[in-house]
């Protein structure tokens, strides 16, 4: 199966990268007044953009839409190359959402408000020239470059003990990302030596010809990359500290955009590239997944400050793409996708509500929350359904992905699927304890606290427009996810195609 | 009589042209040792050098890529011009900052000028050498000069001490070197590199590897890799920090591409016996720098690691052995010249400000004091650390290519570990100038010039980043250059 | 057939309309009324549909949309309209017309009124989904749609610390039963491609028979949890901490019986294993028996009416499990019906004291509030199976059906009868005879209940009277959904399967005809000794607690160990608080300490750690001296050189 | 016994014996006379290889120019005091440098070094002294490390003088 | 020639070996340098031996260059010498170790 190409006419993609970039530079130049509003009207138009793409794209045979290529070194054969199928469409579009998301949330940011937005604009570019390059040295330098601005937004807009977290995420996922490189590299030498091509395209070295032992090593290569990024047990340690000190904002774009790099470099690279090592390791996958979706549930449940709650979350449903994109069939295979878009709405939702809470009440530990569910009837009705979403309930994006990926798992591992199923219980544990001291028991409040809570304010406008969106797409998909299925239906034959032929 | 007279008329007329650029920076050189006696006029001084330097980098154009000259002992290919080129270049933004710093140390001496002119015409000579005696010339022409620079510093025990360090590992090291050549020159009866080549071909022995050897370890030394780097540290930190730079950035462009010529030209067959040794070298430079440099308070001591992990980096490619690692190797050392002087000459204009002493702690803030600054900062040590989109990745790019393309695994996993270590002490200082509200509140007073050298320095490390193909490209034909001098004869 | 699709929407839009603008609007009464008009709409629709398919006995499978297509399986959502789903979406919508209307008024003045009667509307639509779907994951949409209506309505009061504990619990408890229907969903699918009904159905005698037992033994576990039968009862009780209606209305008449249903439902595939029938069997046998025991001994007057529905789903599933499913499911119309009686009849006791929930501390109210009484009695009468209500007419068949099939069964449900008469009839003597234990500020405010939270008792109560007697209508309806020779749907193979599955009631003849019923068990040894022993067990209450005769104190005290574990509900909740609940949170816990911090942070941070001491130590090398760095630089040479002769 | 022999035994003992003087001697004087020593043993053993210009050139500029240099230097700095050597370095230092010196010699024994190679055989040289061919060479072939070289040692000179002179106190 | 070049060489490493030791072991700054001085020299003996083996002048060519720098590093480090013992009023070698870590 060779992936056929539909060249853009015009450059859309490359414009959805530069979009952002460009808005940097000019916020750059210009004072902090304008930086939001420019922002906004920035990811607004990128949304746009993805969003007509996701509805003019052809989802029936696969092949690379609004593709573009241009040298870039040619004496290593490296070139920048992008276009999209569904699955970096999707992706392109999620993040396109999220940052939309967070820049109309980023009302009260007071400290450098210019290089916050910049920070966020370059962030956004990087993000989304990751999930459309096909040149693998192009998709490493998006994937690195997206540090740089992290780094700095978790460690300067942060709380507390933002130095260490930050510290701690760029030099873990820099050291999985270098391993991802030689991984790269040692596949780039091999197709050279091989096919005597020199190319860093992902069509090339999708035919390159591995001895199963390179297979192996490169798979795992590759796969320490992604297993960071994702964040895959046990290599998720830096997640929790990350998201528990980031900005709300950089949180929400933690975890909508950049966990699903990891999952998303498994599904575009690890399954086409290393079909007999996907197999292989399948089991391996398998059990890492599992111990991720019990595991951090447990994790969630321990803890009292709540965005580490949610952060343990994410690493709990990143568990679910794991094991459905190692289910190696389409059901795992779209599920892992569809739950890699709802997990970017719902946890996106979940630190949205988790700093309104802190904006409201200035702290993120359970002992100063609860009882907020009377004051903020439509904070609470919005949060209650992204909580739901998460849990899973059907109806919401949640679920779709979950049933899914289970799907897929049940037809090779009873025994997976079944105990990644108990995290309907688990996951409801950790979810519906996060709601409950955060929302309910008023009766436990003091008096001078329910004061204070008397003077709290539901969502503003801004907030309930960041909210809205999110909360909008988890009907969307829970409700009708046969659109979604359908759009990736083709890219995920096509992930597969070595491994189950056709 | 008769016989010696034949042997001379041989060698026929040497083609002085091919000296310009050298012979322009020479005359600067000795105008500015008359000039210095009768004028306290430091900008023209710094004026002149300047001119000269750009003229002779003009005059770089100019010349007729040719063969050896001089009796074959000058070579005038690709290499040798671009590398000149680079560095005639570069230091003229080393001249271009000298003035202030040297003002604020209150530290003149007019010597400085045309030591420093000197020992850039040894890095030229050395760049230029297709042999052993005139490669060992240029090298001790830049060395001496050095060794007065570095402790040129006025009424500053410190300096004198780094760099009398410098002399006696320095001497002991061009010792070690010319035992290295006198082997060598015992096994192969020339010095010139091809016709070492020619001789040793592949029945290297003991004698040959023993010369090798022990020029390896002389070149290390003066590279400054693990473990003959003692003197860099605190030769570095006591040197006046745009001597630093020059050392740090300039020196090391040129040492590198000696020991590329070295090795392509002279000892291209024996690979088996120089990449391993390389290898050694460069895993220990990466282990030792990086952990020192992590603890390190003080800037330009951590920066001056940091130049110690870099040549491990940078010698790593020399591990795999290959054309792709030859590649590599020229890449790296022209981007990493550029940050490295970036580096030194940042912390040379900060330097000359009221309570400044290069201490980490002095970063803290300095994105709200001084943003642009900071920013340039910020890219040089993405780029020390090898982050897109910087040229510092790509430098690592090409050194893992080449590492992977020889199958040299654990030197490429030593790399990783090591630059994930790095990771450490570059973001220290990124975060003290981003994450930490400013301990002063004081303007700094930096000059335009300072500003935009370094300005000029980052951007281009960024666009060597975004867009390297240039450089690439010069690398190839730098490497084919080399390669086809090689395999010609 | 097409307007069904009103049934499951109607309360839906009324959902929306509540949930956007009910704050909006004058809060009371609007949304109560677009609530009620929006079941009520559903209910007409639905009632016209039952006598629709009560004439033709037909069945009609209506596909909305397409949600999502898996291989070459589409799952749709649809609406599958025969008797079965019929009599089950009837019950649920006039049931619950009824309970809307009793709700405006009893939850008059709460704050939040808008907000309960969304949720009410929210649960109804997804009860309509569970019991019209005619495929496994609509069904499982349903199911736990109204699991969450049901968390939502229980924590309806989460500014109290207990609703919000019960309503997590109910829905956590609940998610056990899901996770193991989700997995048979799971193996459904893998076994049979399809998840539509009647596709499986077809497509039993492909599959093997520990397949299909695997598959009916997990979809039954989500039917525990749902139903709330042993051992995942537990939150059942707890959710009495809702408001009455809801208990009234999810409690009792329909989301519990959702599991009863279920099994109903998928008649063909429980019928092909009997191990899965006799699994339902014992489960609801030990349900029916051991809630019954719980009930004997509570104090709080919802708790005791909630293990009384327990029990009586615990007889639901033994009928199921008997082979009975006409039964069944008539016994829950009837429960449905009696249940909410019930439930009203309390809730409008609980308005009159101000939410004083303690039996113990009622007494006397009876005559400040007749028409309570009236159809309180009525409701606990028809619960304790005494002629001509309807719950004799529903309880006692299946009874005699266990005394023909299963002794051991029969033995349990007939004591289980016995505890039923007698507990809730001591909850009906101390609430409204015995003495006068209310304290004298309450007493004053004794009355009785508004129209409209009379009307609904009243009208329950009139059909609690008569329902029994439609019982020969009832078991010919529902014959095209439950008796495998009449179903349209199925193919000759799966009917004999299904057949040979229900052999084990196949030898029993249970009268449908209401009269004859009664006058058969009139008649009968049989009939006269389990009607003999519920009005035992009235008696034995009435002499307890009405005429004091015994003192209920010595009784406990002389039966310590059982009262004491009779009181502490078997020490279910201890065990699974101590087990489920505080041992995952402590493990939870050290597992976050020693796994996550300590092991894994401890590796991680311990390599910088590592790395800063490897600084520190590496530093040393540089000690400053010139002879120093020589001579290291010496021992580098020597080594470097050996590397090349010895090493070589 | 070959006189080439006898001078070469003898001059190098000197060599060596004066070379460890110059390490050991206390005092630094003798240090100093000791490397005299050794220089001239060295040339000598170039006058014995038949390099006379360079062991003239080893006298003249070692011998006397460089080391007037350091008696001059010594004569301003006092005596030092302290210990000559460090023990524990020297401990240290022996087994390693042994080792060193077993490689280099191991190197210097079993190298198979060329031979002949060049054209200044003996009867060459017989015909031109070693003075003119090294001289004529120097100034043809070589003429441009020697001029190198000439900038280097001006370089050393100014370097010299810069350094060693007083600063003078600016104000 | 009866002294075969092998002794040459085997001296010549010996002496540079002791001017090595000279560095490490002594404590007195100005021994140092002598002791530098002494490893150039050792290698004269080496190029001079080699060269009369090979029957070519380049080898004692390079001597003169190697004698060059010699004397060149020599008067640099006597300059320096001075400065330092100007400021510290000390030569020996363990006090001249304030850059370090």
């Amino acid at each position: 199966m060779t992936p056929t190409f539909e060249t853009a006419s015009f450059p859309i993609l490359s414009v959805s990268i530069l979009i952002p970039f460009v808005a940097a530079l000019i916020v750059f130049a210009l004072n902090e007044k304008v930086a939001k509003p420019i922002s906004i009207v920035a990811s607004g138009i990128v949304l746009a953009i993805s969003s007509y793409l996701m509805l003019v794209y052809d989802p029936k045979d696969y092949k690379i839409q609004f593709y573009e290529k241009y040298e870039w070194i040619p004496q290593f054969g490296i070139s920048y190359e992008v276009g999209v199928d569904a699955l970096s469409l999707t992706m392109v579009w999620l993040t396109a959402l999220a940052f939309f998301v967070s820049f109309i949330w980023s009302t009260n940011i007071q400290n450098r408000v210019k290089e916050y937005f910049i920070s966020f604009l370059i962030l956004e570019a990087a993000c989304i020239g990751v999930f459309v390059a096909w040149d693998l040295v192009a998709f490493y330098v998006f994937w690195e470059v997206m540090l740089i601005p992290m780094f700095l937004i978790i460690g300067i807009w942060g709380y507390a003990e933002r130095l260490y977290a930050a510290t701690k995420f760029f030099i873990y996922t820099f050291f999985g990302s270098l391993f991802l490189l030689i991984g790269v590299v040692g596949m780039y030498i091999y197709n050279f030596y091989s096919n005597k091509v020199l190319s860093t395209s992902y069509f090339d070295l999708l035919n390159v010809d591995l001895p199963h032992n390179l297979e192996i090593v490169f798979f795992l290569l590759l796969a320490l990359g992604f297993a960071v990024k994702v964040p895959m047990w046990p290599f998720h340690t830096w997640l929790p500290a990350a998201h528990v000190q980031a900005p709300t904002a950089g949180s929400v774009i933690l975890a909508a955009v950049l966990l699903k790099m990891g999952t998303y470099g498994f599904v575009r690279f690890n399954l086409p590239w290393f079909p007999e090592a996907s197999k292989v390791f399948m089991p391996v996958m398998f059990t890492l997944g599992v111990i991720a979706i019990i595991y951090t549930a447990m994790m969630a449940i321990a803890q009292t400050h709540i965005k580490r709650l949610i952060a343990y979350s994410s690493v709990s449903h990143m568990g679910f793409v794991t094991i459905g994109t190692f289910a190696l069939n389409m059901e795992g295979v779209n599920g892992a996708i569809i739950t890699m878009i709802s997990h970017g709405l719902t946890s996106g939702a979940l630190f949205l509500a988790a700093g309104f809470i802190y904006e409201r009440l200035h702290s993120y530990e359970m002992k100063d929350l609860g009882g907020m569910a009377k004051f903020v009837p439509v904070f609470a009705t919005l949060f209650m359904i992204s909580v739901m979403a998460s849990a899973g309930l059907p109806g919401l994006s949640g679920f779709v992905g979950e049933f899914l990926a289970l799907l897929g798992t049940f037809k090779v591992s009873i025994l997976t699927a079944v105990l990644a199923g108990l995290s309907l219980v688990v996951g409801a544990a950790y979810t519906l304890w996060l709601y409950k001291k955060t929302m309910f028991e008023e009766e436990l409040l003091s008096e001078e606290r329910l004061k204070e809570y008397s003077h709290i304010k539901d969502l503003n406008s801004a907030e309930l427009w960041s909210f809205l969106p999110l909360v909008i797409f988890m009907f969307v998909i829970g409700t009708y996810p046969n659109w979604w299925v359908n759009l990736i239906n083709s890219t995920s034959a096509f992930v597969l195609h070595k491994i189950v032929g056709g | 009589m008769g016989i010696l007279l034949s042997i001379v008329a041989d060698l026929g007329v040497p083609n002085f042209y091919v000296l310009i650029p050298e012979i322009i920076v020479l005359t600067v050189a000795l105008t500015i040792l008359v000039l210095e006696l009768f004028t306290k006029n430091k900008s023209l001084l710094s004026a002149l050098s300047i001119f000269g330097l750009g003229l002779a980098a003009i005059s770089v154009f100019f010349i007729q890529e040719g063969d050896k000259t001089l009796y074959g002992l000058y070579i005038v290919d690709t290499f040798s011009l671009w590398f000149k080129f680079l560095i005639l270049i570069t230091s003229i933004t080393i001249f271009a900052v000298f003035n202030p710093y040297i003002d604020s140390k209150r530290s003149y001496y007019g010597e400085h000028y045309y030591l420093m002119l000197f020992s850039i015409l040894g890095m030229m000579i050395m760049v230029s050498s297709p042999n052993l005696i005139t490669m060992y010339m240029g090298l001790e022409l830049m060395s001496i000069s050095l060794y007065i620079l570095v402790g040129l510093l006025k009424r500053d025990y410190k300096s004198k001490e780094g760099a009398f360090k410098y002399l006696i590992i320095g001497g002991a090291g061009t010792a070690i070197i010319s035992y290295g050549i006198a082997l060598i020159y015992g096994k192969t009866g020339t010095f010139d590199l091809i016709g070492i080549a020619l001789k040793l071909q592949d029945n290297i022995d003991v004698g040959g590897i023993g010369g090798l050897v022990l020029l390896i370890v002389g070149l290390a030394l003066k590279a400054s890799a693990v473990p003959f780097h003692f003197w860099t540290p605190d030769a570095y930190e006591a040197a006046p920090t745009p001597i630093t730079a020059l050392m740090g950035g300039v020196a090391k462009l040129a040492t590198y591409a000696t020991i590329v010529r070295v090795t392509v030209d002279a000892f291209g067959g024996s690979s088996e016996v120089w990449a391993p040794a390389w290898a050694v070298l460069a895993a220990a430079s990466m282990v030792v720098g990086n952990f020192i440099a992590l603890r390190q308070k003080d800037v330009k001591r951590m920066l001056t690691y940091s130049s110690i992990a870099h040549t491990g980096y940078i010698l790593a490619a020399l591990a795999s052995g290959n054309g792709v690692g030859f590649f590599a190797i020229l890449f790296y050392a022209m981007v990493y010249v550029f940050m490295a002087i970036a580096g030194f000459l940042f912390l040379s204009a900060f330097e000359r400000n009221e309570g400044w002493t290069n201490s980490v702690e002095d970063f803290k803030g300095l994105a709200k004091r001084h943003p642009i600054m900071a920013l340039y900062m910020l890219i040089l040590m993405f780029s020390m650390l090898g982050i897109p989109p910087t040229a510092g990745f790509m430098g690592k790019f090409g050194i893992f290519l080449s590492l992977i393309s020889a199958d040299v695994w654990w030197l490429t996993i030593v790399l990783v570990i090591t630059s994930v270590i790095s990771a450490g002490y570059y973001l220290r200082i990124v975060a003290n100038m981003y994450m930490y509200e400013p301990i002063s509140k004081a303007k700094f007073n930096l000059t335009q010039i300072e500003k935009a050298v370094i300005g000029f320095l980052s951007i281009l490390t960024l666009l060597l980043g975004v867009y390297p193909a240039i450089f690439w490209e010069i690398s190839n034909l730098l490497t084919n250059s080399l390669l086809m001098t090689a395999v010609a004869r | 057939m097409e307007y069904l699709w009103i049934i499951p929407f109607s309360p839906f839009i009324a959902f929306v309309i509540i949930g956007l603008f009910g704050y909006k609007f004058p809060r009371e009464p609007l949304s109560g009324i677009v609530a009620v008009a929006g079941v009520a709409i559903s209910a007409i629709a639905s009632v016209i549909g039952f006598i629709d398919v009560a004439k033709t006995g037909g069945y009609y499978n209506l596909k909305l949309f397409s949600w999502l297509t898996i291989e070459n399986y589409n799952i749709t959502v649809s609406i599958l309209w025969d008797p079965l789903s019929a009599l089950m979406t009837c019950v649920v919508t006039c049931v619950s017309t009824f309970i809307f209307i009793f709700a405006t008024g009893y939850m008059k003045g709460d704050e939040s009124y808008p907000r309960f009667f969304a949720y009410l509307s929210l649960f109804v639509f997804m009860m309509l989904m569970l019991t019209l779907s005619d495929n496994l994951v609509q069904l499982f949409f349903g199911w736990e749609g109204v699991g969450l209506a049901s968390y939502l309505l229980i924590g309806f009061w989460h500014y109290k610390k207990s609703a919000a504990n019960a309503a997590m619990e109910s829905f956590v408890v609940n998610r056990v039963g899901d996770w193991l229907f989700l997995l048979g969903i799971l193996l459904a699918f893998a076994t049979f491609g399809t998840l539509d009904y009647l596709q499986i159905f077809n497509k039993l005698p492909e599959a093997g028979y520990v397949v299909i037992t695997a598959i009916a033994l997990l979809l039954f576990g989500g039917a525990i949890g749902k139903s709330a039968q042993i051992p995942l009862h537990i939150w059942l009780p707890n959710a009495m901490e809702g408001p009455t209606p809801v208990s009234a209305l999810i409690h009792a008449a329909t989301m519990v019986a959702a599991g009863v249903y279920m099994v109903a439902r998928l008649m063909p595939v429980f019928a092909a294993s009997e191990v899965a029938l006799d699994t339902v069997l014992f489960v609801g046998t030990m349900s029916a028996f051991i809630a019954a025991t719980m009930g004997l001994v509570q104090n709080d007057i919802k708790r005791i009416i909630a293990y009384s529905t327990l029990s009586q789903l615990g007889y639901m599933f033994a009928a199921e499990g008997l082979g009975l499913f006409s039964e069944g499911m008539f016994h829950l119309t009837s429960h449905a019906v009696f249940k909410a009686l019930l439930f009203l009849g309390s809730g409008s006791v609980l308005i009159a004291l101000h939410h004083l929930l303690d039996v113990q501390k009622m007494g006397q109210i009876g005559r400040a509030m007749p028409i309570t009484m009236g159809t309180f009695l009525i409701g606990s009468l028809a619960l304790a199976g005494i002629p001509p209500f309807v719950g004799f007419f529903s309880k006692d068949p299946i009874i005699e059906g266990a005394y023909e099939i299963n002794s051991f069964v029969f033995m349990l449900l007939w004591g289980g009868a016995f505890l039923t008469a007698f507990y809730i009839f001591r909850l009906f003597f101390l609430a409204f005879f015995s003495t006068d234990r209310l304290d004298h500020h309450t007493r004053e405010h004794v009355h009785e209940s508004p129209p409209n939270m009379t009307v609904p008792l009243i009208v329950l109560a009139t059909a609690t009277v008569l329902l029994g007697f439609f019982r020969e209508f009832f078991m010919n309806f529902l014959r095209p959904s439950l008796d495998p020779h009449s179903m349209k749907f199925l193919s000759e193979e799966t009917k004999r399967i299904v057949w040979e599955g229900l052999s084990r009631s196949s030898h029993v003849e249970i009268e449908p005809n209401a009269f004859h019923f009664l006058g058969h068990s009139l008649t009968s040894f049989l009939g006269i000794v389990i009607l003999g022993t519920a009005l035992a067990g009235i008696f034995t209450a009435f002499l307890i607690y009405q005429l004091r005769k015994v003192d209920p104190v010595k009784i406990g005290d002389m039966f310590q160990p059982i009262y004491k574990l009779f009181y502490n509900r078997w020490y279910f909740d201890h065990i699974y608080y101590a087990i489920f609940v505080y041992g995952y949170y402590k493990l939870s816990k050290v597992l976050w300490f020693v796994g996550d911090k300590v092991i894994i942070d401890g590796v991680v941070d311990g390599s910088a750690k590592v790395s800063i001491f490897g600084g520190d130590i590496f530093r040393k090398i540089q000690l400053g001296r010139i002879s120093g760095y020589v001579l290291q630089m010496l021992i580098g040479t020597v080594i470097f050189i050996a590397l090349f002769f010895i090493i070589r | 016994m070959d006189l080439n022999l006898i001078a070469f035994w003898s001059l190098s003992t000197i060599a060596v014996l004066s070379a460890l003087g110059v390490v050991f001697f206390r005092n630094i004087i003798y240090a100093v006379l000791s490397l005299i020593s050794t220089l001239i043993a060295i040339s000598g053993l170039f006058f014995n290889l038949g390099a006379e210009l360079i062991g003239a050139l080893q006298i003249l500029i070692y011998a006397v120019a460089i080391v007037v240099f350091y008696v001059l230097v010594i004569s301003t700095v006092p005596k030092y005091e302290g210990e000559a050597i460090d023990l524990k370095y020297s401990l240290l230092s022996t087994p390693f440098a042994f080792i060193l010196f077993m490689e280099l010699a191991y190197v210097s024994v079993y190298g198979l070094w060329v031979s002949g190679t060049g054209v200044f055989g003996p009867a060459m040289l017989n015909q031109v002294s070693n003075v003119k061919a090294v001289a004529t060479m120097l100034f043809t072939k070589y003429l441009f490390p020697f001029e190198v070289a000439s900038v280097i040692l001006l370089v050393a000179m100014i370097g010299a003088i810069v350094l060693g002179k007083k600063d003078i106190v600016e104000d | 020639m009866s002294v075969s070049y092998e002794y040459y060489l085997v001296l010549s490493g010996l002496l540079m070996v002791i001017g090595l030791i000279g560095i490490i072991i002594r404590k007195n700054i100005i021994a140092l340098l002598i002791s530098t001085e002494l490893m150039l020299n050792s290698v004269n003996i080496a190029f001079v031996a080699f060269d009369i083996k090979l029957q070519d002048v380049a080898g004692q060519v390079f001597v003169f260059f190697i004698l060059t720098i010699a004397a060149a590093e020599a008067a640099i480090g006597l300059g320096l010498i001075m400065a330092i013992y100007r400021m510290k009023r000390d030569v020996d070698v363990t006090k001249i170790s304030e850059l370090k870590g």
